[in-house]
């Protein structure tokens, strides 16, 4: 079978990915997506790596599966941190930054 | 000793100032500390002087390498034009120390000390880059100066200026730049001294280009009208040292850069633009001068006086004659002394009246005699009254101005008139007028007769022997002058 | 593929099947029936068919009818994502489910030069399938507790979610340990790697070679398993029924019986990482094949003591007091199911006889091992079964606060020196 | 093998004291003490590093074992003594601000050495995932770092902001070198740099898109125009001490992993994102020029004021390009120029803050000179070397890089550096302005002399030094000698 | 004073030993599993009722069992409704309702008189409120089976019906 | 024929599930759809013969992330209010789709310029991978753990509750 289906499939996740990102404002939904987008750079290298005959980008992928962990361990503190301070899930409501805020 | 002069020169202020500022020194002996620096600075230039050989070009050569990977250097040197001003600077620099007696303000000092090494190493320097960082470092003093000690909106005119200023000195920055590359690329070496730019051939449109920058800076400086929009506010809202130093030397700088930089960097090419001074120069006497007749303040209508009387240098400097060239040069000198005379005086009439309008002064002749006197003396070597160096230098030039085109050396003597019309009439409303004031106006004290007179003494020596002083700069004058012309070819 | 392989592979996947399942019921009435001995009670002991009781078994399955045919209803305030809330309880018990196929019954089975794994999912690295597939059996309960919109759930949920986590890591760095000192990711090259012996005397069985990293795998597989003392996600007490509070009928089935599967599961890894597996201690399967007839005459004896024993025991007790009167058949099952023993024992010593004296099939050989193995396997698992219970019995539950602070400040520092220690002395040992 | 240890000694303190950090973080150990032993750490690194500065030959660590992934240099040395001397007087200078906040506590230092390590990984890898790693290292410990104060709103807002995009450029690194990988069938810089000399530009179509991904980016995390919209708010809403850090090492961090790529990898194709760099230089030049002439608080400004530095940077990065001998050094003599300046002026602003509970605006600054005259006096030398004033280190930094551009042919790149660099007077005047020309009515307070105001000083001081410095003085580089460094550490680059 | 007499008792679960739990869990398994060997291996030895079959032998007369009124020994009512036992309820199941009472020996006497038992937490208290020793719990009735709610709920007959298991057949209160 | 039908199904679900994820309002859904996008990709690694791969997938992006995902789900606990109100989500989502097409399309096109054959390697299990990573990779490895230590300690420095900071001292509860 051919690699090409692979690869639509790794751009169409990553696109997805990036779909989420702009368009929804639900900050669960934003960490998935930027999950998502690097899951679909590690399908990308594991099928690379099958296309080289070379087990590199296997392993790769196997770091990138770190990175995510490790990213998502931060962003979901950081979820639960902006959700204790405000109330909601949704990215837009937190406004405060602006010329105008001063308090320390 | 020799050796370093000039550097001891440029930087025994800072200096001072230095020690004075990490000692944390009372006022007095800030006092005390600058007006000795200046002393010290002035008898080495007396001393300097003296040495001076008229025949010889360059001298008191300082030449060491500063950023070796970029052939930057410290390189100084002094000649027949930088002797002119750096005279004019260590001249002015004690009288206005007197001046500043009652002042307990301390960063006034510090600022005047900072000024000082700034124009006097611009003065100097050899180096583009080195002048350019001069050029900048004084330009902080005023900054400070306008912005912190001036009155009106002294804020927003000290950023005005400094803006200005800058846009000017960007620009310049930029064709420095590009010369440095130009050096670079013909001889493969990196080099910023004035003596290895000028030897580079330019192709005529770079050159073009290049100039427009330099006279940017320089026009600025001046300034021409077009590009004099900051002079007003700034001479209005300084405090009389600084509005002394900048019109008698900062501005004077402006055309000192034309003619060290412009002439010497690109030479005929600067003729390119010469119509366009030419008409600048002569909007610009007429523009100031009726500026003048009508303005209330006394600093702002001297303030345009000046821009006309540097209108006046610039136009000698660009019509290329060896009369207005000799004119131009005699015109730095006393117009330097004229107005800083005239600055201290309307500082002096602001500590008294505290005010500086025309329309509240009156009166003066019947109650201070010496102080009339002095201040109608500066006034009228200002406007160009015989005897003193002013007419000397203005009919040099008006003569250049007729040897090169009637049309212009009419005009130029026109506005001759101008002048004297708006200082007799500004005269008449301030020392004679009806007597308005209702404070108790007191006569000149010892200190400032003291400061004053040595201005007064040079202004009559140059205005009736100034063939004292034509053998110092003539020799070299004329043949830079021809160097200039022989280049030029055919080239009218 | 031959058709050995085929048959061993199918076989294999069969009775992990039944392991897994079939042994649900069993554990269920274990459990009911140790929980009452221990109590000093009897437990369920008289649903029969047939007269057929086996000791209460049939209750169990009894039960499982009841829930299969259970009336399913919602609660009403689910509106959206039913399927999530119904899916759920399958997630959890798939997941066990998967998780016992990586566990292997038996020896690696050579017929033909070709070899066999006894295992349900023949992969070589079966302790990271375990731990994979064991992860996901957390997800059924958290997403079940979320979607109950309830907030003892809710709480469950959180609970169960955060023991998992707080346990996997210690779970994970004792097997790791494990994992350097046998030196193999695969389940049978661990039990191969146990047949020996430590010290000359003990068998290597993990406990012996691994004693700490052995008890933090046994204290984090019980809190993996939901198993007392770390029942906190469904403190009855405190949370009523934690995650399944609101799930009824099949659906509380699923995840009642996730539970006994991974229970079942942990044994097998405990058994199979630390216990030798299938192997009785002292004797490799090497030994047994090259001394078959050794090995079946001392089955042929032991097998008809146990035999008899245990007929003994079944006519003491399988009895009712004077004082009751339904009799129900007991004597009848006792009667039938002595002979059905008997009768077995029979055959097995028939086919054993065969074997050890008049035919020299080394098949039938290692079959029979392989048979035995599976024998000991399922006796390992029930005894750790019943060890799973016992506890249960005997120790009060953790405050939940009290479970995350065993995790987090004592099992896990002790995984990772233990961790530690370990790859010195086995870099030590090989260099 | 004994060399090669040593060789990884400072990277390896800085590791080890992080994680001992971490773990003495929650015991009973003062703050005071805590940074002490992080500053000692981060000293010993660094004393390490200069006496190990220049011995070396591009060598790689290990070789036998790491392979080709992890190069010694003077590039990196001297990236690596800007990060550890960054970390370490952000640590000293801050010392009362986090005194004066009850939210600091011990992880703080920790994540600070962490970073560190990860910047110093960025600055040494030579191969792209290892980048990639390093990146992360860095950037999530600086994440929690925006968001150390919790309670505070803007804080968390800003974290929000900063992971959301950043992780998302993240990801299109991954993608980049992914599609570098799927090109060459590696990732390391030396066999990537290979394939590119043996391949037509023409047949490397992958490789280029996957570059362009991967150059996304570094834009993004160096805050160039159109991917700036982060950089204002994430400086704002972070503590001063972070906000000092991420402005003065972070940046320069990210442009070591930069110049290595542009200079290593694609030297061969680099004149082929010229024009689109060209371009992202220009909108970054006016718009950072833009939004700094539009704030009014100062920490704003600076953030704003930094886009444009990444302006001038990048010129001098195209110019890379096209060929000029003298732009990589003028980069390496920038950053140092711009490390210096925005160390020192955002220490004073994190200085001043320490007493204040809100942001500063340029309000806040009237008078300054009045009660602080020192303070005001060092402030304004760093604005002026900010602005590219001559005598200052600044100055040179800007002379270098616009000589660069006009030697690179990109005169109208270089006039527009120069018209920004004159607006840029406007806003950092504007400062000097306030803290002169307006009377105060507090009293002048005393100069206090503490760790922080000494070092503040020196760093004026340098920053002075390197603008007018000559090398009369044996053993203190003056403006020549940080032009030396510059040019060496470039030139070891292979 | 006498702080000789104060012992002081050492916590528990501070030596080593006790922190760490395995022994304890040992001395734990140990018990449980005597008792399920000891019970395996006989099962008639466990020592339960076989409860449908058995019966419990052992219910002594302070068994709270389900409820009973008393008789007079004059073989009248010996409630006088005066709503102690309902106000001492806890769990409130007791409903009286008084009437005059015809036989002259008292004022009040309950008209209906009903316990739901099914709300009856079965502690006692009315017992220990009644004044007239009218209503006692010692039918020694530990299991009580209906087919409907209704069922549940004890009328006056009833209760009046139930029979004491251990003697004491009349009230003691009066007479 | 079989490895194409399994791709076919994988896919379908992996995009079945991204979808799922984006487009949902309840953060839960799109956790369900993330899993099943993570899982879908882990059977993706075993079809491309990486074993070793799809373990380390579900263990990690499913055992870890999205358990703690959903965990962080459960403590935030937000109600239906508590969402954002998104009224132009499919708009929005419409609209980016196609902003983002022609980035996919460059992907793709991109990558299928690399060889559309796959080369016979084998399988990548645990042992090539295991040599890998600790002859090649061994850096990029080892600053891994690196990286999740200081990410760990972000994540405690950003979740930790400030509130609770000043009980510290007095918290060491026994167990």
């Amino acid at each position: 079978m051919s690699p090409n289906a692979f690869y639509l499939l790794a751009s169409l996740l990553f696109s997805i990915g990036l779909v989420g990102l702009v368009s929804r404002k639900n900050l669960f939904v934003l960490y998935m997506s930027i999950e998502l987008m690097l899951s679909a750079v590690s399908l990308l290298l594991a099928t690379l790596s099958k296309v080289l005959g070379e087990a590199g980008g296997s392993v790769i992928s196997l770091l990138i599966i770190g990175v995510i962990a490790s990213e998502a361990a931060v962003f979901l503190a950081m979820i639960i941190n902006l959700y204790r301070s405000k109330k909601t899930l949704d990215s837009d409501r937190f406004n405060a930054l602006r010329e105008g805020a001063r308090n320390d | 000793m020799t050796d370093h002069i000039l550097s001891i020169i440029i930087f025994l202020p800072l200096f001072t100032a230095l020690v004075l500022g990490i000692v944390r020194a009372e006022v007095r002996l800030l006092k005390i500390g600058s007006f000795l620096s200046s002393a010290v600075t002035l008898m080495l230039v007396a001393w300097l002087t003296f040495q001076f050989d008229p025949h010889a070009g360059m001298q008191f050569v300082e030449h060491a390498p500063w950023i070796k990977n970029m052939g930057i250097s410290y390189y100084l040197g002094v000649d027949f034009l930088s002797l002119t001003v750096l005279l004019l600077i260590t001249l002015l620099m004690p009288p206005l120390y007197l001046y500043m007696k009652h002042e307990e303000r301390k960063g006034y000092w510090y600022n005047m000390m900072l000024l000082q090494t700034g124009v006097t190493g611009a003065v100097l320097s050899l180096d583009l880059v080195l002048f350019y960082l001069f050029w900048e470092t004084m330009l902080l003093p005023i900054f400070i100066m306008i912005g912190k000690y001036g009155n009106g909106m002294h804020q927003y005119n000290a950023m005005k200026i400094v803006l200005m200023t800058i846009l000017g000195s960007m620009s310049m920055l930029f064709s420095i730049l590009y010369l440095g590359y130009m050096h670079y690329e013909v001889t493969g070496l990196w080099s910023f001294a004035l003596n290895d730019l000028s030897q580079i051939d330019l192709n005529a449109q770079t050159s073009i280009y290049l100039a427009a920058g330099f006279l940017l800076a320089f026009v600025i400086k001046i300034p021409l009208v077009g590009f004099h929009t900051w002079m007003a506010p700034a001479y209005g809202s300084a405090p009389t040292p600084a509005v002394v130093i900048m019109s008698s030397i900062m501005a004077k700088l402006g055309v000192y850069g034309i003619w060290r930089f412009g002439f010497g960097l690109f030479e005929s090419t600067l003729l390119y633009y010469a119509p366009v001074i030419v008409v600048l120069s002569l909007i610009g006497l007429l523009y100031y001068a009726i500026r003048a007749i009508t303005e209330d303040n006394l600093r702002k209508m001297f303030a345009y006086s000046s821009g006309s009387h540097l209108s006046l240098i610039a136009l000698g400097l660009i019509l290329t004659n060896i009369y207005a060239w000799s004119g131009s040069l005699y015109l730095i000198a006393t117009h330097a002394l004229a107005s800083a005379g005239i600055f201290i005086m309307i500082g002096l009439v602001y500590k008294r009246f505290k005010t500086v309008h025309i329309s509240e002064l009156g009166g003066i002749a019947s109650r201070a005699p010496k102080f009339t006197f002095f201040f109608a003396f500066f006034a009228l070597s200002i406007a160009g009254l015989p005897g003193t160096g002013g007419f000397v230098a203005e009919l040099l030039i008006i003569i250049g101005a007729f040897k090169v085109n009637f049309w212009i050396g009419f005009f130029t003597a026109t506005t001759m008139l101008a002048a004297m019309v708006y200082v007799f009439w500004m005269l008449q409303r301030t020392l004679f007028g009806p007597d308005n004031s209702s404070c108790d106006f007191q006569d000149l004290n010892a200190r400032e007769l003291i400061m004053l007179l040595p201005l007064v003494l040079m202004l009559l020596v140059t205005g009736i022997a100034p063939s004292l002083f034509t053998p110092l700069f003539e020799p070299q004058l004329s043949l830079f002058l021809s160097d200039i012309l022989h280049t030029l070819g055919g080239v009218k | 593929m031959s058709t050995a392989s085929i048959v061993v592979a199918v076989t294999a996947f069969v009775l992990g099947a039944l392991l897994a399942l079939l042994t649900i019921p069993v554990l269920v009435w274990l459990e009911r029936r140790i929980a009452s001995l221990v109590q000093d009670r009897l437990g369920p002991n008289r649903t029969n068919v047939f007269g057929f009781r086996l000791g209460g078994v049939v209750q169990s399955f009894a039960d499982v009818v009841k829930l299969l045919l259970k009336e399913e209803y919602y609660p009403s305030h689910i509106k959206k994502g039913r399927w999530l809330f119904m899916l759920a309880p399958v997630i959890t018990f798939a997941a066990a489910l998967l998780a016992f196929m990586a566990i292997p019954f038996a020896d690696t089975l050579h017929i033909d030069g070709e070899a066999l794994r006894v295992q349900a999912l023949p992969i070589d690295y079966g302790v990271l399938w375990y731990l994979a597939i064991g992860a996901i059996g957390v997800l059924g309960v958290i997403f079940g507790g979320w979607m109950s919109h309830n907030k003892y759930a809710l709480l469950g949920a959180t609970r169960a979610g955060s023991m998992v986590i707080s346990y996997e890591l210690p779970l994970g760095l004792s097997i790791v340990s494990f994992i350097v000192t046998y030196n193999t990711m695969d389940f049978n090259a661990m039990v191969q790697w146990q047949s020996g012996t430590f010290f000359g005397f003990l068998p290597a069985w993990g406990i012996f070679v691994q004693p700490l990293a052995a008890i933090i795998l046994i204290i984090s597989l019980f809190a993996e398993t939901n198993r007392n003392p770390f029942t906190v996600a469904e403190g009855e007490s405190e949370i009523v029924a934690g995650y399944m509070t609101e799930h009824t009928a099949m659906k509380f089935a699923m995840y009642f019986m996730g539970e006994y599967v991974a229970m079942n599961t942990a044994s097998a890894v405990i058994i199979t990482v630390i216990f030798g597996g299938y192997q009785v201690p002292w004797v490799s399967t090497e030994m047994m094949l090259a001394h078959f007839s050794g090995f079946a005459l001392s089955l042929m004896i032991a097998i008809p003591v146990i035999v008899f024993l245990l007929i003994r025991w079944m006519r003491k007790n399988n009895t009712v007091r004077p004082t009751v009167s339904t009799d129900s058949g007991r004597n009848f099952e006792t009667k039938v199911l002595s002979i059905a023993l008997i009768g077995m024992t029979l055959l097995i010593e028939a086919i054993l006889l065969y074997l050890a004296f008049f035919a020299n099939s080394p098949l039938g050989e290692s079959i029979s091992v392989m048979l035995f193995q599976i024998v000991v396997f399922v006796v390992k698992l029930m005894a750790f079964n019943i060890f799973f219970i016992l506890i249960r019995w005997t120790v009060p539950r953790f405050r939940y606060d009290q479970v995350q602070h065993l995790g987090w400040y004592y099992l896990l520092p002790l995984a990772l020196l233990n961790l530690f220690v370990t790859a010195l002395v086995v870099v030590g040992v090989n260099s | 093998m004994m060399m090669q240890f040593i060789y990884a000694l400072p990277m390896a303190i800085v590791v080890l004291g992080a994680i001992l950090l971490m773990l003495l973080s929650n015991s009973k150990i003062t703050l005071n003490r805590l940074n002490l032993i992080s500053v000692a750490i981060l000293t010993l690194s660094l004393i390490l590093q200069f006496v190990l500065f220049g011995e070396k030959e591009s060598t790689y660590l290990f070789s036998s074992i790491f392979g080709n992934t992890f190069i010694l240099d003077d590039f990196s040395a001297i990236f690596d003594v800007m990060f550890t001397l960054g970390a370490i007087l952000t640590l000293l200078i801050n010392n009362d601000y986090f005194k004066s906040r009850e939210y600091f506590a011990g992880e703080y230092f920790s994540l600070i050495l962490f970073s560190v390590f990860g910047m110093m990984i960025l600055a040494h890898a030579h191969e792209l995932v290892t980048t990639f790693i390093g990146l992360e290292i860095a950037s999530l410990s600086i994440y929690a770092l925006v968001a150390y104060h919790k309670t505070r709103t803007i804080s968390t807002e800003a974290m929000m902001k900063y992971i959301v995009l950043g992780s998302m450029t993240g990801a299109f690194y991954m993608l980049g070198t992914a599609l570098i990988y799927g090109a060459v069938g590696s990732t390391s810089f030396t066999e990537i740099a290979a394939y590119i000399h043996s391949h037509d530009l023409s047949n490397i179509t992958v490789l280029i898109v996957g570059a362009s991904f991967i150059m996304i980016t570094i834009m993004f995390k160096i805050g160039a125009v159109p991917l700036h919209a982060w950089v204002l708010d994430v400086y704002h809403g972070a503590p001063y001490p972070i906000t000092m850090f991420m402005a003065s090492t972070f940046k320069i961090g990210i442009f070591a992993v930069a110049l290595r790529l542009y200079l290593v990898m694609f030297a061969p194709i680099n004149s082929f994102w010229s024009e689109i760099l060209q371009v992202i230089t220009i909108l970054t030049l006016l718009g950072g020029s833009w939004l700094a002439i539009n704030q009014t608080l100062v920490k704003r400004m600076l953030a704003s004021s930094s886009i444009v530095h990444t302006g001038y940077l990048l010129i001098a990065i195209s110019s890379i390009g096209l060929g000029s001998d003298l732009a990589a050094p003028a980069v390496m003599f920038y950053l140092i120029a711009y490390f210096l300046s925005s160390v020192g002026s955002f220490g004073i602003l994190s200085f001043i803050a320490s007493k204040k509970k809100k942001q500063m605006t340029y309000d806040d600054f009237k008078g300054f000179a009045q009660r602080r005259p020192y303070m005001a006096i060092m402030m304004s030398i760093f604005m002026l070397s900010l602005a590219g004033f001559p005598s200052t280190i600044g100055f040179l930094g800007k002379f270098y890089i616009f000589t660069a551009a006009i030697e690179s042919g990109q005169i109208l790149l270089a006039g527009l550096g120069i018209a920004t660099a004159f607006i840029s007077v406007y806003y950092y005047f504007k400062l000097i302005a306030m803290m002169y020309f307006y009377e105060s009515d507090e009293t002048q307070k005393k100069f206090p002399v503490g760790i922080s105001t000494v070092l503040i000083v020196i760093i004026s001081l340098i920053v002075i030094w390197g603008g007018i410095g000559t090398s009369l003085i044996p053993f203190v580089p003056g403006a020549d000698g940080f032009m030396n460094f510059a040019s060496q550490a470039i030139s070891s680059l292979k | 004073m006498n702080q000789n007499n104060i012992t002081v008792i050492p916590r528990h679960g501070d030596n080593f030993k006790d922190k760490l739990f395995l022994p304890a869990i040992y001395d734990g398994v140990k018990v449980t599993f005597k008792h399920l060997f000891e019970n395996v291996t006989d099962i008639n030895a466990v020592d339960t009722l076989e409860y449908p079959e058995e019966q419990p032998t052992d219910i002594t007369s302070r068994y709270r069992g389900l409820h009973r009124l008393t008789h007079r020994p004059d073989d009248s009512i010996a409630c006088v409704a005066c709503f102690m036992c309902a106000t001492a309820c806890p769990s409130d199941c007791i409903f009286i309702e008084a009437t005059e009472r015809d036989d002259d020996k008292d004022e009040k006497m309950p008209k209906s008189f009903f316990i739901d038992t099914l709300e009856c937490v079965f502690c006692g208290y009315c017992v220990e409120a009644c004044p007239c020793d009218a209503i006692r719990m010692d039918t020694g009735i530990f299991s009580l089976t209906g087919n409907s709610r209704e069922d549940f709920v004890m009328d006056k007959e009833q209760l009046l019906s139930h029979k004491g298991a251990f003697g004491e057949e009349v009230s003691c209160a009066r007479d | 024929m079989l490895e194409i039908s399994i791709f076919a199904i994988l896919a379908l679900f992996m995009l079945g599930g991204s979808i799922t994820m984006i487009v949902n309002k309840q953060p839960v859904f799109s956790a369900f759809g993330f899993l099943v996008t993570m899982i879908g990709l882990a059977g993706m690694f075993a079809l491309l013969n990486s074993q070793f791969l799809a373990i380390a997938q579900i263990m990690v992006s499913v055992g870890a992330v999205v358990v703690l995902s959903m965990l962080t789900i459960l403590t935030v606990n937000a109600k239906e209010e508590n969402l954002p109100k998104e009224p132009h989500k499919f708009k929005w989502i419409l609209f980016s789709s196609i902003v983002v097409a022609p980035f996919t399309l460059l992907v793709y096109k991109t990558l299928s310029i690399l060889p559309a054959h796959f080369s016979d390697i084998g399988t990548i299990n645990s042992k090539v991978v295991g040599e890998l990573l600790f002859t090649d990779w061994v850096l990029p490895f080892e600053i891994l753990s690196i990286l999740l230590l200081s990410a760990m300690l972000g994540a405690i420095v950003i979740g930790r509750d400030s509130k609770k900071k000043k009980k510290k001292s007095q918290k060491r509860r026994r167990l």
